[in-house]
């Protein structure tokens, strides 16, 4: 693992992009390591994006405000396009899929997508936590945090009124690790 | 009953369905397909459009463009109006 | 003011530097918030409205900015702990307020997360109300106290500090944030509730007892007489107030060149300093805490040791001058900043160095 | 000053309160202003409410309240006193708050302030002194001069066309919900000043009694600014200023508050 | 875009107004700003009036009304777009301003302007977006919010033993002798449009006439910062804002504007 | 704008400093006039509100403070020549607005006839708005263009200086007066009416004919790429408004030691100047006239000359700071001051200047 | 007729003559004297006071103080009030 | 003469305090003197004082606020009481008596009273124009404006609405002047 991650989740509003990134924080608190979160904010919002930036380090970490970044994690095409180009090379790109129109372009970060609304809604009969099975793919791939400390850190960043979904949220992590185990990269 | 037709602007549409709700004659429905900007957007699904423009007037997005048989002219089948975008 | 065990068993968190404020508040023992929202601090009256109804401390809303830091002014006249937050246009519209309170002596605390101006701006980070904070926005010859934090835990730390230093100064405190201060989550260690003691004072309009005068809160002394004195009283505490001066130093002992940055910028030049490490510069950051009162000595005395200052702000040029009145010209003070809600970056702040070394043509062996 | 108790079996039946202190009022001969603090004293001390209560006047002829009302007071920004009162009574609510007034204060850079103030039934009594000027900066046109009215600023006489009608803002917060007792008095005969008391004493106990704000309107005497003797201020009361403001009472409680505390916090 | 100007014979009868430019709106989807711009410019390109109209947005979810309506525009501080507006038209009394204020804007911070402004008569249209909310800042309670609602600020409903009840500040204004016209419209269905295009046309009519200060108030959908839909938003507006501000003229013209410019200037 | 021929027979008048300006104003073809009464500024309103109704131009009584520099905004926004006054505390009232006007860029004049600060404080005179005038007493970065006469006739004569700049550079001029000057008469030579040409913009809101696209007046640039730019703009053109730097020197040439001090201050020390010079010390004073720009190279190149410095002005020491910048150490900077309304005296400031060559063992022979 | 009197506090009366208007026995009257603070003070002129507390009520400057007899007292003469200063 | 004559005038509002002091200065204008003349202002005036300084200079004049003056003017008892002490050692002091219980004490000033207001009463049948004879009185003893210059001001500083009064005005000049002239200084 590096000494520092640093990620951008991006997508529209509504589709939990900024619990991404807070679940994957405080996984990363709960180990003790220094981390930093940074939303999108103001009336950007109203045009309906949102985006998060999770910084995860053994270090002091400095500008909580990147612009440049070793993954990213999006889910519209609007942020496709806007942060494709912030990936540092050699990096990793994760895309829900079913948004995408034109998928990336670039060949020298890594690149996986998922269909992950389809797969929630499928499989888990829940749209709303594709999220969720983006960050179990993500994790795969850039094991920053520990799986168990993400299912700590649901139970903290999850309000108490929706804690009966936490064992569905365990089950999309799940699916979405093992998807990115048998997944192909996209190859561009 | 007198004809008319509506354009709506598929790519601006942000698919709030009000002016599916203020037309009367339910000529509009969502598209199953999204916009670039994420939205299902609104098409005209029947081919009964009185032109009472109704829809455009309660647009937020300024996406309808209304077009009626002048009262004067005979009725006549119009196309259904596309989706531009 | 009750916790709730919740909030006592729960004192490691992943909070924003909004919230990790008012919560801070509230264990502070805060017994008044009047704000008025605007972006980027609105968490803060919106976590006071979540949280006083069931943990006490009063909250409201006010109709404007000006009426909030009225608001506190009548507030803290009974001598209760209360503060007021908002962003830059809404600070600038409380600068009559502070004046008044600062001159009828009321302690308070005032949060500005600032966003980048001037105007309506935008609403990303700057620092761009550095003289606005530390030489007095409003009118007259007062100052406030003011607090840079450079982190979440510091946004919880300095309401503490904030809240003591004003009641110790009978004088209002400012803490001087920014927005991505108060947006960015991080973890926190929040101090425990009931740790900062309330003061007795005996110049709260309360209801006069009979037995003693009636108090009176004013800042009008109609004789120019008088009105030197409540000056001269004023420039006393201030002069008082210096022992109260705050910095953090890295790196500092054995640098050649030093930053001199507050708040996120400081965190920035933290990195720029590894930076300059992992190549053999010897590069140092001094972070003011407070920039009022401001480390004007320990500048002086670092002019003596250094090359050079590099001052990083996110602003056009404020605390350089401050810097540049300390240094007095014993050596060089360069400025590298960003404006309108730009952040530098400490790759950026670090090729600036770079620069002005070659410049300078100073050999680093 | 000590009062003699009794002149030749004569009982000392008026003195003023001693909620005043002793020193001069550096009003002008014949202001409505200084009577307004002695009513407003006279009251405090009835209710033996000393010890409860705090002031608070802005700046205007007024400023120098807490030299005369002895009870603790706090000086306001220009127009900001409802919401200094504001500050103090949530802190206190169980003290006795009142701001005191003038037109340009309340009705002109403090609009804001006294809306929202009344709006949300803060639990206050707001004296408000109309005296239809600014009298501190020496006699410029307030919102409420009236039509014609020469002033410092208006020299050529209010002009409707230009600057508009005088404002009623008695009336126009009569119209919300957290005005709880609206009235408007005046200080220019014996009976003015007993009825103003009565009002006053009224909003002390609807204070008491958590019922929102109180509003009393003085229109109040100010040869000054008028550029008149005190008699002739009189006159122009009773001719111009009565009309345009009508003296009695605009909103009266729609409950009992007399049969208990049933205040809007129960 | 260009518009067909008949498809199959059919006419085109009804399209965006050329003031409106082809700026996409930035608004949520069902968000009732859009539609007052669009019926604004509308009335702007049908009275010929797009070289004499300056208008006023202050910040808010519209202050970027500058992006869609194709005519001169200042963008003003938070609450102070009626002062603006009066800065303008006191220079320019031949052309037509209007202010587009926010519920957060004119009802809170700008209170004090909004009143004074309608005080002195100034011969403007002022709009007023009611949607019980401050919408940009994400959600926050106004002096306009429901009782009982529930915003990110009253986040256990709105409580008037703690700030009072809605603020109605068109029935306020409608008091004052300066405001010529005052009426709440709506933009939930093609009749209520339709109804505040007409309001419109008047008040820039009268605005003309230099009659003084109209006052239209449209009580707007927000469905983001009701958390709704924008159907159901629909439903919100008929159920609970309609009963606390009811739609209709408030204040009528009591002369007979059509008979001639005998504005109040002559 | 008509001037009676009484106006223009008349230009030789003893006049207030207050109404010297409003006439000066109404001379320079003011359009329009929004202010709010305080003291000791009331007679600016007061002397429009006579004459503006006989000789054109707009005066309006604003609600307050903060409605008025709105006005200002606005009317500023068509392209009007317009102006407002206030004094300290309303003065801060209009930070919010300052800010905004500077960002978007709107020329306009504002006028401070300065009282004894902070609070609501005393009336009479004071130079304690220094730093709210010169560093920006709003949010952001930018800077007033700040004129400080010293007499009733300069009170006239920077009124059209203030409009000739505030319309060059679009950016608003502060004419930073004080209450005496205001309230005091002297013999002043109004300027002809009719001598400041009015501009032709292209960037005002008039109403869009169709043969241009829209203008539009605003500060608000959300992104900070954008707003950063907005700023470099504004940094530039207070680069290039140095060239605008006006001071005086009265017998700097041979001086030993230099007085600096503007406005009322600089009068007084104009006659120590006098007392030394009788006394055989070389005394010199230089009086910053623009106090932004501020004679910072001037202030250094006298560095080389002078033995010290002594600053002189109505407050704790503000502008202090602006010399010792300039002179960076050179030499010793003194300060002397006076607060809450109290003016030193000729005698005052002299002993100062012995007291100091004492402690310094200068010889002056 | 109930028997009164005032005492007036010459020092500080402005001499508004607000009392003498509104005393209803037409007892008060302006000294031709000036007091230390320039005006002319007002006097108890005629021996007619019924206290009725008028004068004081209406004075801006808290400068009178009423006596009245008992109302079960006897009628008796009392030498009117002196002005004081 | 002096370099500079330093003059307070003082008394109650309407007394005419201020316009004595604009009516010397505007004279001394004429004369092509420096001239500054500063009242005091703002809420003092509530109290019924008024007062102004005037300064008559060959010379740029640097403070318009004085704590020491050369003369004095006064009109009433607690101008006189305020005063008196600031009358440079040498100066001279003009009081009207009708007014002042307790006349001024010191004997190192010269000191003038005159019954002005009884004067203009009885003599000019206007109370207004005792101010005018306290200016004539003053002249005399202290030259520092040609008496014609005096007229001249007259018309300048009355307002149009009073120049039917300069006549009466020019006699109370005249008047205080043959007062001045055979008055004994007061001694104390
Ligand atoms: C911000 C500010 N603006 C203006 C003033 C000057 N000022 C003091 S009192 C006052 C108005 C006085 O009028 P009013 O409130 O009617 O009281 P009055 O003196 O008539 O009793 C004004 C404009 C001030 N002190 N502060
Ligand atoms: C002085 C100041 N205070 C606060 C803000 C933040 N702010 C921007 S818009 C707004 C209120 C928006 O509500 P409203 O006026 O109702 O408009 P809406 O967005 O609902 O259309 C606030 C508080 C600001 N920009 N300036
Ligand atoms: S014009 Fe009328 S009938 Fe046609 S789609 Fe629109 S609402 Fe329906
Ligand atoms: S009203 Fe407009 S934006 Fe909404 S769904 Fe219909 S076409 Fe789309
Ligand atoms: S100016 Fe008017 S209100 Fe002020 S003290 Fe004089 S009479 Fe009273
Ligand atoms: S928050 Fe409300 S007012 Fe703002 S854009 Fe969205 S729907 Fe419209
Ligand atoms: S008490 Fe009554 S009768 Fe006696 S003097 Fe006073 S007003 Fe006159
Ligand atoms: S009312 Fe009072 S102040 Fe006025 S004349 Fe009578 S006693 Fe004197
Ligand atoms: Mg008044
Ligand atoms: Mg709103």
């Amino acid at each position: 693992m590096q000494k520092a991650q640093e990620i951008i989740f991006a997508g529209f509003g509504g589709q939990g992009i900024l619990s991404m990134g807070q679940i994957i924080a405080y996984a990363a608190m709960i180990e003790n390591k220094e981390i930093s979160w940074m939303p999108s904010y103001g009336p950007e919002m109203r045009g309906g994006t949102a985006n998060c930036t999770v910084i995860v380090s053994d270090q002091r970490i400095s500008s909580p405000i990147l612009s440049k970044f070793d993954s990213g994690v999006v889910l519209n095409q609007p942020s496709l396009d806007k942060f494709e180009p912030s990936i540092k090379p050699g990096g990793f790109l994760l895309y829900e899929a079913s948004g995408i129109i034109n998928p990336p372009t670039r060949n020298d970060i890594e690149i996986l997508s998922i269909a992950a609304v389809e797969e929630a809604t499928k499989k888990l009969n829940k749209r709303q936590v594709a999220n969720m099975i983006l960050v179990g793919a993500f994790l795969e791939r850039r094991p920053i945090v520990k799986m168990e400390n993400i299912l700590k850190a649901l139970k903290k960043v999850l309000p108490e009124r929706h804690h009966h979904l936490i064992p569905l949220n365990e089950q999309a992590l799940m699916l979405g690790k093992k998807f990115a185990q048998e997944a192909e990269n996209v190859t561009v | 009953m007198i004809k008319g037709t509506v354009i709506i602007d598929g790519v601006i549409c942000k698919g709030c369905e009000l002016c599916i709700v203020a037309c009367p004659q339910e000529s509009l429905g969502l598209s199953s397909h999204i916009n670039k900007a994420g939205y299902r957007y609104v098409e005209l699904i029947k081919d009964n459009c009185t032109g009472c423009v109704n829809c455009a007037l309660v647009c937020p997005e300024a996406a309808i463009t209304v077009y009626r048989q002048p009262k004067s002219a005979l009725k006549k089948n119009v196309k259904s109006a596309e989706v531009i975008g | 003011m009750n916790n709730t065990e919740n909030s006592t068993n729960d004192d490691v968190r992943l909070m924003k530097g909004n919230e990790a404020l008012a919560e801070a508040a509230i264990r502070a023992g805060m017994d008044g918030y009047f704000g008025y929202p605007i972006t980027p601090q609105s968490e803060v009256l919106e976590y006071f409205a979540n949280e006083c109804p069931k943990r006490g401390g009063v909250v409201l809303q006010a109709e404007s900015e000006l009426a909030a830091i009225n608001m506190i002014y009548g507030a803290a006249g009974t001598g209760a702990r209360v503060m007021t937050s908002s962003s830059s246009p809404g600070i600038s519209l409380m600068q009559e307020g502070l004046s008044y309170i600062t001159s009828a002596q009321l302690p308070c605390l005032v949060v500005n997360v600032v966003r980048g101006g001037p105007g309506l701006g935008t609403i990303q980070p700057s620092q761009g109300d550095y003289f606005q904070a530390t030489k007095g926005g409003g009118h007259g010859d007062y100052h406030l106290i003011v607090l840079a934090p450079a982190s979440v835990q510091e946004m919880a730390d300095f309401v503490f500090e904030g809240f003591r230093l004003a009641e110790k100064y009978r004088n209002p405190s400012m803490i001087l944030a920014d927005g991505a201060l108060g947006q960015m989550m991080e973890k926190v260690v929040l101090p425990p509730a009931g740790s900062l003691a309330k003061r007795k004072y005996d110049w709260t309009t309360v209801g006069k007892p009979a037995t003693r005068e009636r108090n009176i809160i004013t800042s009008l002394f109609i004789q120019p007489e008088k009105m030197e004195q409540i000056n001269l009283n004023l420039q006393a505490k201030y002069e008082e107030m210096k022992k109260e001066v705050k910095f953090e130093e890295i790196n500092t002992k054995d640098a050649d060149i030093i930053l001199v940055a507050f708040g996120l910028s400081a965190r920035i030049c933290q990195k720029s300093v590894d930076l300059a490490r992992e190549k053999g510069i010897r590069l140092g950051l001094l972070r003011p805490i407070t920039l009022y009162p401001y480390p004007y000595d320990r500048l002086r005395e670092l002019a003596a040791q250094v090359e050079f200052f590099l001052v990083v702000e996110m602003n056009a040029g404020q605390m350089v001058e401050d810097v540049r009145l300390a240094v007095e010209g014993r050596k060089p003070v360069y400025f590298k900043g960003r404006m309108g809600g730009m952040i530098p970056s400490p790759e950026d702040i670090f090729g600036e160095v770079e620069a002005i070394i070659e410049k300078q043509s100073i050999s680093q062996d | 000053m000590e009062n003699i108790q009794s002149i030749d079996g004569m009982e000392l039946i008026y003195k003023k309160p001693s909620t005043l202190t002793d020193t001069v009022f550096h009003y002008c001969p014949g202001c409505g202003h200084s009577v307004v603090h002695r009513v407003l004293m006279e009251v405090v001390e009835e209710l033996g409410i000393q010890d409860k209560t705090i002031g608070v006047a802005p700046v205007g002829c007024s400023v120098f309240a807490y030299h005369y009302m002895d009870i603790d007071m706090q000086e306001a920004a220009h127009g900001r006193a409802s919401a200094v009162a504001t500050g103090i009574k949530r802190m206190l609510p169980d003290k006795y708050v009142f701001s005191y007034q003038g037109d340009g204060d309340l009705a002109a850079i403090g609009t804001a302030e006294t809306i929202h103030t009344i709006n949300r039934g803060e639990n206050l009594l707001i004296v408000f002194i109309n005296n239809a000027i600014y009298g501190m900066t020496g006699g410029q046109m307030a919102p409420t001069s009236l039509l014609g009215m020469v002033t410092s600023t208006s020299p050529y006489g209010r002009d409707k066309n230009l600057i508009g009608y005088p404002l009623r803002i008695t009336e126009l917060v009569a119209n919300l919900p957290g005005a709880y007792y609206v009235t408007r008095q005046a200080v220019y005969t014996p009976n003015a000043v007993r009825k103003l008391k009565k009002a006053i004493t009224k909003a002390f106990q609807y204070q008491d009694l958590k019922k929102g704000t109180s509003f009393i309107e003085v229109v109040s005497n100010c040869p000054s600014g008028w550029k008149m003797t005190p008699v002739e201020a009189i006159g122009f009361l009773e001719n111009d200023m009565f009309p345009q403001y009508p003296l009695g009472d605009i909103k009266v409680p729609q409950d009992k508050p007399e049969t208990g505390p049933e205040g809007k916090n129960n």
